[in-house]
């Protein structure tokens, strides 16, 4: 896929966006105007929107805890995830989801998951639909470091590869599961290597870096399409924030996150690279700062200002109790 | 023209119905094409009882999928393809081996309808082999459709003989709605009547197979032919029972609980599960809350006891409900 | 001298009297040492919830084991350690991720002894998190505790509060059969009255927190405080409640319950779980069985809706029972 | 450990006892006197007798649905064995195991298992016991090339490197899972290759012939007693009857049975094997044949002999009941 101007700028909105709409929800929670579970994806915009970047609308994403990113960059609706993050009738999922479980199947996006390493076979399954209806689609798995410890992660591997399924399972390498640093869990240097064990390609990508994201992504996701079979795609990259809103991180070195933070900001390095590269302009950033910001404090009054849903829904939408002939 | 068939047969031929009836009918399981999904022609097993013998021959290595023995993966990714416009039909095995397996169940097929605000539609269907009674002693002998009738989202049905398999599997291919086809051990080579080409038998509707006016026997799968049997020994005596089946764990058929109930005042239920938080206590609680006032005596529940299945014969024997245990049961009653 | 903590702290007491006591009790899950086992001095998280927060320090990093994000092996592990001669004390984070560990709970630590003929020893704590009330939504809130009640070999024990908590914690530690310990979230962080001290709550006992002779109500965990709530008000109105706190879910005190019914012949069952296949249904269909002359009438559940749990504060309001939906069932009764 | 003249006999006698044992248990359902689901390991006795001639009392052993071989490779009692596949009281389960739970936790046998992988955790656990204890113990995992696509495989391995436990992962590679063949579901070569994404060590032997598997077992064996971690040892073995007994075996080419059978026997390899080296004679191998034979024709009578378990057996055993005071 060619990185034209619009899609550059696109790359840039998504990013930003992811930002603007994380640090908002950090700040709504401090007010304690928003409650439940949430994890933020800060620090780790690049790997979503360089996955997503070269996804199309027959395409899947199965997502993780650590969902808004995948979400956004997929193209759901912001202002119906800030609905839902409200708990309010308006949201993605009417109010019943929440953070952990924001899904728009119609937009390709098979969920957030609240099961760490649940998302692997459900995409391995949305690859299978692929390849089955011939669709030209393609599933991706997005998953932490520590997911690649669970047993779905080996069993939705070994069953891509050996049915050649159109899938790409990007692992979201940002050296930390919850409070746990990866190298405790993960005996290898790069989870890249367990492709091995499924005669699967792997790729390793700078998950801080879009341009690099976009790249290896592209690479796997046409030999998916091409029929060449499923790839595992390690993005390192870091999480800026704690494992969940109101995580005091007393367990991670400081200076370890102030210099990633510092160093290695995919905005940052995103903005610094198109201006040297002159692919955008200081004013194209300002306007989408602008866009985006405006966007989420729409998104926020609108949320504010929605109903909430009525307590009898509480027993709707658990059947579809409909029937196809054959 | 009436043709008995077993169970496995009338099984078989539902799935023939409904892959020929609907391109998105998948199936997938160890085993199911006949090891390694080789080309037509070798299909000689067709699962390890042998209920999709010959599939593969018909519908080719696209749709009659052999997976790892990776129950995890083979449960995700059926819940994946299912949300993505498949309808496939997983063989879990046995149903003891949920417990590899769950969370593609309980977390995930169950619950997407609804945290997704109703944009989700997963029309999966799992068949699994449940029960004892051929002495494969406690890891391949449970009867846990209890587990997932109790689980919101899902839906659980059960056979009691070969034609009801039969409309029971298509109606259950054909849901949109998660749902768990089991099939019991004890049945799965019984033959009885199966009717010829496509019918549905609708799910949550129970069934009386048995008309009596004294007490209500309540039977669920393989314990429907163990309340019949009991029901004849007990006309000898001169005490007529209504049979009901409940073909569906759940939803669960209230109406004709309440109505068998409202004849007879008197009610027993007959499960193969074991006693707690079972199938047989939810009969049970219905009659005593909706029920209260037609109850004319205590409702007893005649199941496994709270153990592991046994191996031994004689234990197994002594484990599973009997004729003899349903009679001694309604004695109880009068 | 009385003193009161929240749940989370009488739990963490409990477990360093049980370490303390015993060098084959061990500690393994996630994050229970505070992340990657590290030296003593690091221990800021102890667990998702901060329960073993500081054990570490004190036992050092062969005792209190942190873990991958792997609790099939974190599950099966504990069953093999148990077996061949440890005592240890797993934290599942949430009951809700069984879904990724049940095997070794249903198949194995359930049957050991069992399939074993009597020759094993499976002296297992699962220390889980259960229950809505956090916002946490559909798969972090579920109260799952009918399924291992119901599976023969697992006990299963649910506290009502702090001092509850401590004291079932060390029996369920000390005892030679696996116990799932269910930590209600509506509970964790609310302070009782907690003694000093070791002592032990026996399992199998329910607790009768509240005398009255009119009506019972029988509740477990988070809604024994709901129970309570309610008998107050209904005190007002002038009629006077038993409560019973279950205490233990498996085994099931049925002689307490039956003693509290004989008492009021009206009973009500108070559970936060799914209705399907329940405690509730348990205890309902307990009375319309052992108790069946005991009742006055009908036995009523006041449980969740069978749904997944929301999100939305709103529904998970709804959806959770309250003092209100207690005191409208009594009125049915009366 | 030297292989002594008592220890070669023995090795001997333990792969005869499994192969008459076996061959005996085949007889008995095709006359219709035993029942239940049977699962042979004619043809693998040399991977058991191999493993286990390194493995002393206070050693462990998982083992699996196929498991009659490890139990007597172990030490269980023959005549207890032969008891519970008859469903009696004297069995060693007390007739309420049967074939696929058969254990005796105080020799070191912690179960056949009737759920494909579950054993490999199990011994997992054992293995952080002899390690917690410090009893110079290991815990050996048996289970099949089918196993190895298990969640539970990937799981355990992961947590005995990162915990450097002493245990020992030995894959019985026999070609087939069920009826499938190995190569349709494990798109590597060797298995053993699975073993790099724990940063494990791996082992190849060849599991017809038991001084292979007696010298690489041996090498996993000592790593493992002397704190060097885990191993994956795979064994390339065959299944020389069915998957169960009655099997028809419609699936499997002859032919390929056939050139095992009649070329790599291990009974017959280890027999020339000794003879050849003047390691045993033909007088020993005799002798021990006519004690096996003997072992199991007593065990057949004891077994028809002994009383059923009581009706009211049924539910006891379920719980202990009994409690340590801390
Ligand atoms: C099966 C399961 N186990 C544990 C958890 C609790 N949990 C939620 S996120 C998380 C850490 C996940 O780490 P990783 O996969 O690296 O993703 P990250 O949070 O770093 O993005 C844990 C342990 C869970 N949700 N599901
Ligand atoms: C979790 C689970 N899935 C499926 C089965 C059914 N089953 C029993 S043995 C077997 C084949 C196992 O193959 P492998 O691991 O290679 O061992 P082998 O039989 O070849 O010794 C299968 C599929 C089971 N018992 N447990
Ligand atoms: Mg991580
Ligand atoms: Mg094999």
């Amino acid at each position: 896929m060619q990185l034209t101007y619009e899609r550059v700028l696109g790359a840039y909105r998504t990013m930003r966006m992811i930002r603007s709409f994380e640090e908002k929800l950090v700040e709504l929670v401090n007010l304690g105007k928003m409650s439940g579970f949430l994890h933020v994806y800060l620090g780790e915009e690049a790997v979503a929107a360089g996955v997503c970047a070269q996804l199309g609308e027959h395409d899947y994403v199965a997502s993780t805890h650590r969902g808004h990113g995948h979400a956004i960059a997929k193209g759901v609706d912001v202002r119906g995830m800030m609905a839902e993050l409200f708990g309010r009738r308006t949201g993605t999922c009417k109010g019943k989801g929440g953070s952990m479980h924001i899904a728009d199947i119609d937009k390709g996006m098979l969920g957030a998951n609240g099961i760490v390493g649940a998302g692997i076979p459900l995409a391995t399954g949305a690859a299978l639909t692929a390849k089955l209806k011939k669709t030209g689609g393609v599933a991706v798995a997005f998953f932490g470091d520590g997911a690649s410890n669970q047993g779905a992660f080996h069993e939705s591997l070994n069953l891509a590869s050996i049915w050649k399924l159109p899938a790409v399972y990007v692992v979201e390498n940002n050296g930390w599961g919850e409070f746990t640093p990866t190298d405790y869990v993960v005996p290898v240097k790069d989870i890249a290597e367990r492709a091995r064990s499924y005669a699967m390609p792997a790729l390793i990508a700078d998950g801080m870096d879009f341009f690099d994201v976009f790249a290896k992504a592209g690479e796997a996701i046409a030999r998916a399409r091409s029929g060449g079979g499923p790839t595992l795609l390690e993005c390192k990259t870091y999480r800026f924030a704690g494992h969940y809103v109101g995580d005091a991180l007393a367990y991670r070195p400081k200076d370890e996150a102030e210099k990633w933070m510092t160093e290695r900001d995919p905005l940052r390095g995103f903005a610094e690279r198109v201006l040297s590269d002159g692919l955008l302009n200081q004013d194209d950033l300002q306007r989408v700062d602008g866009e985006v910001s405006r966007h989420i404090e729409d998104a926020v009054k609108a949320a504010e200002a929605a109903p909430f849903p009525d307590a009898s829904e509480v027993t709707t939408d658990v059947y579809a109790d409909s029937h196809r002939r054959g | 023209m009436s043709r008995e068939l077993p169970t496995a047969f009338a099984i078989g031929e539902a799935l023939r119905i409904a892959l020929a009836g609907d391109p998105d009918v998948i199936l997938m399981g160890e085993d199911v094409a006949g090891g390694g999904t080789r080309p037509a022609g070798t299909d000689e097993a067709g699962g390890i009882l042998g209920a999709t013998r010959g599939l593969i021959k018909e519908f080719g290595p696209e749709r009659i999928l052999d997976t790892p023995i990776s129950e995890m993966a083979l449960l995700g990714a059926a819940v994946g393809a299912a949300a993505t416009g498949m309808r496939p039909v997983v063989e879990l095995m046995f149903m003891d081996f949920l417990g590899v397996c769950f969370d593609p169940l309980l977390n995930q097929a169950a619950k997407f309808r609804y945290m997704f605000g109703g944009k989700a539609r997963l029309p999966l269907t799992v068949r699994t082999v449940t029960g004892a009674g051929m002495h494969a002693a406690a890891q391949h002998s449970q009867s846990l459709y209890w587990i997932t009738s109790g689980i919101p989202g899902l839906k659980t049905v059960i056979p009691s003989n070969a034609g009801d398999a039969k409309g029971l599997l298509l109606s259950a291919i054909r849901c949109d709605d998660p749902v768990i086809f089991c099939e019991p051990k004890q049945i799965l080579f019984l033959s009885s009547e199966v009717p010829e080409g496509d019918y549905e038998i609708p799910i949550g509707k129970a069934n009386l197979v048995r008309q009596g006016g004294d007490v209500s026997l309540v039977g669920m799968g393989a314990t429907v032919n163990i309340a019949l049997q009991a029901a004849s020994q007990l006309a000898q005596e001169g005490i007529q029972a209504d049979v009901l089946d409940l073909r569906s764990l759940q939803p669960l058929d209230e109406e004709a609980i309440l109505t068998t109930l409202g004849k007879t005042g008197r009610l027993i239920v007959i499960d193969e599960a074991t006693p707690r938080c079972g199938i047989a206590s939810d009969v049970a609680a219905l009659c005593v809350d909706k029920g209260f006032d037609l109850l004319n005596a205590p409702v007893k529940r005649v199941t496994a006891p709270f153990s592991p299945v046994p191996f031994s014969r004689v234990l197994e024997e002594a484990y599973l409900p009997t004729p003899q245990k349903v009679i001694d049961a309604v004695h109880e009653l009068f």
